[in-house]
């Protein structure tokens, strides 16, 4: 196996519409990813693409009508896909290209349009549910979460406020975040408290906005990182899992196929104590209360002891183990497969100490990136460190 | 390979050109516009017309894991356990209990509507292990008394209505008097 | 690098046009547990990571990743979709194993089109939708199928074109690239007949093939331009079928005691998706093949490769993928194919197994029913269209209208 | 299969009905925006050239897919709406696979100054006539009435 480093990263704005395509986003988000690099088209080997649902874009394999903009066009090009899980799932994919030594330089390239589904991204989400069993209660996306949350909160006894911590952290995060949606530096617990009620216990604030983004990702073999820079970040483990579809025959108080996926990349990189070994996460946090599901699906901590941290303010960019500094979802946008730029380009920029004013105080070494998709049931994981 | 680019602080910039929904109506930027056929007609298979049948003539039906010692709802032809066939179809009750619910101001395409929909997951009674059952509406209850665990019981269409679909049960109600 | 990958296990479905009794989830259950069966492994316990190749459309489900787990035995195991044909997934299962993560990886791939009903309408859906997709008809729901429907308040679409109708099917991209291929080589309408003549008979030695006749190139020719020059009986018609592949590394398939056939070779490539600027010459063959070659380290395919299974979804097709692959000069693959060349008992075997011709077009699974022949040659299980001695054999895919991608795979008897 | 029992009564459910409906605006993109805003107002297309492969891309793009630099503000022309057919074929079914009412000659059409081409359809009552070749020009909507989508051309003439 080789060992594979990362060269470099980089991202569009996240907002609700944006006026380019698809593929002017993706092009935009390598152009930047490139020039962290200092790398042209030519030097690219192999390009992978992740872009979650045809049905948000409005193009039948989508995969095929983005290659131009992703550097693609002339190369071996893929697209891997898991719904919400493809922004961590599609850098894996790129680190199996190098790893497997079937390339030295691949591009990971992450894009989504959900502003092009009329009258809202909504109605592609209609069509995630089983056709025969769910689809004729004409259910809403969010209910799912609902019902999860309210699984959660009901288990380990969780109080509402504690969870809309999450959201108001996440946000106040995002400020420094220039592609960042929805940041902001006066928002408390009660706003998100007051806000309207979606589907209890969701509220509008819990939630993170669908919005159009790509970003992008270079990875390379160890063997010739030096030429690019002394002090590489490499990637140490990864991980994914999926539990079955039938989501109501599981337990949803705690996701058991993030654990299963985590402890697959904790032990290729050699972790045995997630929570003293791991320096800050970037756990997906579509709703607030999934970034304390997923903290304790990542075994940072014990079964509902998440929200406590949170309380106490352990999960602070300045905190012991900060969680989601980059802003995560609630703050910087969820454009699906495109929060690769959160999760994984975080981690990356984080480790390299180029985060600015969203840098982690200390001197972070290792960082772990997740997301989770499909119908609450797909993990994906990737440990990065530095040296 | 070219020279790198240098800055402080990343991403460095934040490309793209924002566009508020206004601009779309005031049509300050040009788009196309397509409207898809997309229809379907999918085969529900064995398990599943077992089931629906079953809907139609007000039973629910479950399929027995021998292996696993599962009791399975919704059916289905093979368990994703042990990856054998399930065998032995199981009449279940109507009854069951709450596993997990929502009350929701939203309808499918994220409109608010003012009297909101209770729904959530129920554990069939005679099924096993739990959590195993499907997700229904709950009605004859309000959002105050509607709590997880809770009791419930098939409200079913009248005879004639039903057509083979989930809907042909109207929600769930609260079983008076606890567990049967 | 010491690490070899091979097959250890194949499983299939008949194929059919239709297949009402079944569900999506159970066609795909079948092929795996014949696979696993054929692999002498146990799903649960066995296999390491659970590939399936399918695009969201073709099933109608927006995530259709939600939906596998299950019937391929992957419920808590590594599992992934990659949006491609099936060729792709067993580069990624080749790719997954050679990082020493895994030893033994499903790849599955399935068509259950006989569940969409708008299956023209969906393949436009592909088209670029700001300056090729408003070419072929009303961007309004033209409305031919009175479907239900889904009505949302919309603004009004704009100017609208009262004169359209209907939309066109996509099949126009392939007559016009037919007529590229035909004019720039100089191959005839009749040698493309020859194609369709020789695949619908193999076809007939097939037990899972659906699409097997005994036709003549009069009969082709006779058949109506739907696309001119493409003829209704050019074209392949679709089908529902499941494949499942087990790939394992060779020491474990020595300790299962299973002749090792090889994964040797493996490459894909992509050309743009504009119209406007694509060359039409199957480019993306070209480098594909080129990448497997090397990697096969093989120098001359046509002395070294004994039997070929190429895309065919369009009669031309398999004779345009033929010269890319460099089996023959721009042009030439015509003669070959009127020579008998291309037959069974031929010097260059190609689609024994019917082909897409044949079998039919079975959407994403089609590569990697290719690939499923040429494991069959080189097991010897190929019954009365056995080639005889062969060692090496070569499986194509192209990802269909209106792409511009392929792979390729190479695989060699132990 | 691999089951225990199986389907043996065809009249039971078999099938259900469904759909992924949901309709798609699609912005024009930066460089779709100016050619569709052009072509509004001009009765000539826009093109862009990139200047390291010394080529003319048409549809304009904003970067060149094979070098992969930026296209910038100077390097968009202007070129005539007409140009020579590449390729075309008679369609004669529709997206379900029926015969059409009408049958419709689409062609790939070289535009004239530029390395692109475009799909369009060929108004013409010679159904069967051999079109490589033949210089063809674009008809327009009428300039008011355009609404900056590929439907401002409403078909193609033989010149």
């Amino acid at each position: 196996m080789k060992e594979v480093a990362v060269l470099g990263a980089g991202m569009t704005l996240f907002r609700r519409h944006l006026k380019e395509t698809g593929k002017e986003l993706s092009f935009l988000a390598t152009k930047m990813a490139m020039e962290d690099a200092g790398l042209q088209k030519d030097d690219i080997d192999m390009v992978v693409m992740g872009t979650a649902p045809d049905a948000f874009d409005g193009i039948h394999m989508k995969g095929e009508n983005l290659i131009d903009g992703a550097a693609g066009a002339g190369k071996p090009y893929v697209r891997v896909f898991n719904g919400g899980g493809t922004g961590v799932f599609a850098p894996i994919a790129g680190w199996w290209h190098v790893a497997s030594g079937v390339a030295d330089i691949c591009l990971v390239v992450c894009e989504e349009k959900m502003g092009n589904c009329y009258p809202h991204p909504q109605t592609a989400f209609r069509h995630i549910w089983d056709p025969i069993l769910d689809r004729p209660l004409n259910p809403n996306l969010v209910w799912l979460f609902a019902m999860e949350m309210n699984k959660y909160m009901t288990t380990y006894n969780i109080k509402k406020e504690d969870i809309a911590r999450v959201a108001v952290k996440n946000k106040r995060n995002a400020v420094g975040h220039p592609c960042a949606q929805l940041a902001d530096p006066n928002i408390t617990v009660d706003d998100v408290l007051n806000s309207e009620i979606m589907a209890w216990p969701v509220q509008r604030l819990d939630i993170s906005p669908p919005s159009d983004g790509a970003a992008a990702l270079i990875f390379c073999n160890k063997d010739i990182v030096h030429k690019f820079t002394d002090d590489p970040i490499y990637v140490s483990g990864v991980g994914w899992n999926i539990d079955s579809t039938m989501w109501t025959n599981r337990d949803l108080s705690f996701p058991r196929y993030v654990a299963e996926a985590a402890k697959m990349a904790y032990k290729k990189a050699g972790i045995l104590n997630p929570r003293k070994d791991i320096d800050f996460a970037e756990p997906y946090d579509p709703f607030d209360y999934k970034e304390l599901h997923h903290m304790e699906g990542l075994l940072l901590c014990d079964k509902g002891e998440a929200p406590i941290l949170t309380r106490e303010g352990v999960t602070e960019r300045d905190g012991d183990l900060p969680i989601c500094p980059s802003g995560g979802l609630l703050g910087v946008g969820n454009p699906i497969a495109a929060t690769m730029g959160q999760k994984i380009c975080e981690l990356y920029w984080q480790l390299a100490g180029k985060a600015g004013k969203r840098q982690i105080p200390g001197d972070p070494r290792v960082g772990v990136g997740q997301a989770w998709g499909d119908i609450m049931q797909m993990a994906t994981v990737m440990v990065l460190r530095r040296g | 390979m070219v020279e790198k680019k240098e800055y402080k602080e990343w991403p460095p910039y934040a490309p793209g050109t924002h566009v508020r929904e206004s601009d779309i109506r005031e049509k300050k930027i040009t788009y196309s516009w397509w409207e898809p056929e997309v229809q379907y007609s999918w085969s529900v298979g064995h398990a599943m017309s077992k089931f629906l049948q079953g809907l139609k003539d007000g039973k629910l039906y479950g399929i027995h894991c021998k292996t696993c010692k599962r009791v399975i709802v919704p059916p289905r032809m093979f368990c994703e356990y042990c990856f054998g066939p399930t065998e032995e179809w199981v009449e279940l009750k109507d009854t069951g209990e709450i596993e997990t619910f929502s009350i929701s101001y939203l309808d499918a395409d994220a409109r608010r509507i003012e009297e909101p929909i209770l729904v959530g997951v129920v554990s069939i009674d005679g099924a096993y292990p739990k959590p195993m059952g499907f997700m229904h509406y709950f009605g004859e209850m309000t959002k105050d008394e509607i709590k997880i665990g809770m009791k419930v019981k098939a409200v079913w269409k009248p005879e004639n209505e039903r057509e083979g679909s989930i809907t042909d049960i109207k929600y769930f109600k609260p079983l008076k008097g606890g567990s049967e | 690098m010491s690490r070899k990958v091979c097959v250890i296990g194949i499983g299939y479905t008949d194929f059919n046009s239709i297949t009402p009794d079944i569900q999506w989830k159970e066609i795909m259950y079948e092929a795996c547990k014949k696979a696993y069966m054929d692999a002498g492994i146990d799903a649960r316990k066995d296999i390491d990571s659970f590939i399936t190749c399918a695009e969201d459309y073709w099933e109608g489900f927006s995530i259709f990743d939600e939906f596998v787990p299950d019937q391929i035995g992957a419920v808590l195991r590594s599992c992934c979709t990659v949006c491609g044909d099936g060729l792709y997934g067993l580069g990624t299962a080749y790719m997954q194993i050679m990082t020493e993560y895994f030893d033994v990886v499903a790849v599955e791939a399935h068509s259950k089109i006989s569940d969409l009903l708008t299956y023209g309408d969906i393949m436009l859906h592909a088209f670029d939708p700001r300056f090729d997709r408003p070419v072929t008809g009303p961007v309004e729901r033209p409305n031919y199928g009175g479907s239900p429907g889904y009505t949302a308040d919309k603004p009004k679409p704009l100017v609208g074109h009262s004169d359209e109708k209907e939309r066109i099917h996509p099949y126009f991209l392939a007559g016009l690239e037919m007529q590229h291929y035909l004019k720039k080589t100089g191959t005839t309408e009749e040698q493309c007949a020859a194609v369709v003549v020789k695949n619908k008979r193999n076809a007939f030695f097939n037990p899972y093939a659906d699409y097997e006749a005994k036709i003549s190139v009069e009969d082709v020719m006779k058949s109506e331009y739907l696309f001119k020059p493409m003829k209704r009986l050019d074209i392949s018609p679709n089908v529902d079928g499941a494949i499942c592949f087990v790939l394992a590394t060779e020491k474990k398939a020595k300790e299962l005691g299973i002749e090792p056939i090889y994964l040797s070779g493996f490459g894909w490539s992509s050309e743009t998706p504009w119209l406007a600027t694509r060359g039409m010459d199957a480019e993306y063959a070209r480098k594909a093949a080129k990448m497997a070659y090397k990697m096969a380290s093989i120098t001359e395919p046509k002395k070294e490769i004994d039997v070929l299974e190429v895309d065919d979804r369009f009669s031309f097709k398999e004779l345009q993928h033929l010269e890319a692959l460099g089996f023959a000069k721009p042009g030439e693959a015509g003669k070959l194919v009127e020579e008998g060349a291309l037959e069974i008992k031929g010097s260059l075997p190609t689609n024994t197994s019917g082909g897409s011709l044949g079998v039919g077009n079975c959407v994403e699974a089609t590569g990697i029913q290719k690939a499923l022949e040429i494991i069959m040659q080189l097991r010897g299980h190929a019954g009365k269209r056995q080639v005889s001695d062969v060692e090496v054999g070569l499986a194509q895919a192209w990802r269909g209208i209106p792409s511009g991608s392929g792979a390729v795979a190479i695989f060699k008897r132990g | 299969m691999g089951f225990l029992e199986k389907q043996t009564d065809p009249t039971s459910p078999m099938h259900w009905r469904g759909d992924m409906q949901a309709d798609y605006f699609y912005p024009s993109g930066i460089a779709g925006d100016k050619f569709f805003k052009h072509l509004m107002e001009k009765d000539t297309f826009l093109a862009t050239k990139c200047k390291p492969c010394n080529k003319i891309l048409f549809p304009p793009r904003l970067y060149c897919e094979d070098c992969f630099e930026e296209i910038t503000e100077d390097d968009w022309m202007e070129v005539p709406a007409s140009g020579k057919v590449k390729l075309f074929t008679k369609a004669t079914i529709n997206a379900h696979g029926v015969k059409m009412e009408e049958p419709k000659v689409i062609a790939l059409i070289d535009i004239d100054n530029t390395d692109g081409a475009m799909l369009g359809i060929i108004k013409t009552n010679e159904l069967d006539k051999d079109f490589s070749g033949v210089k063809v020009k674009a008809v327009l909507r009428p300039k008011g009435n355009r609404e900056g989508t590929l439907k401002d051309i409403l078909y193609w003439q033989v010149i």
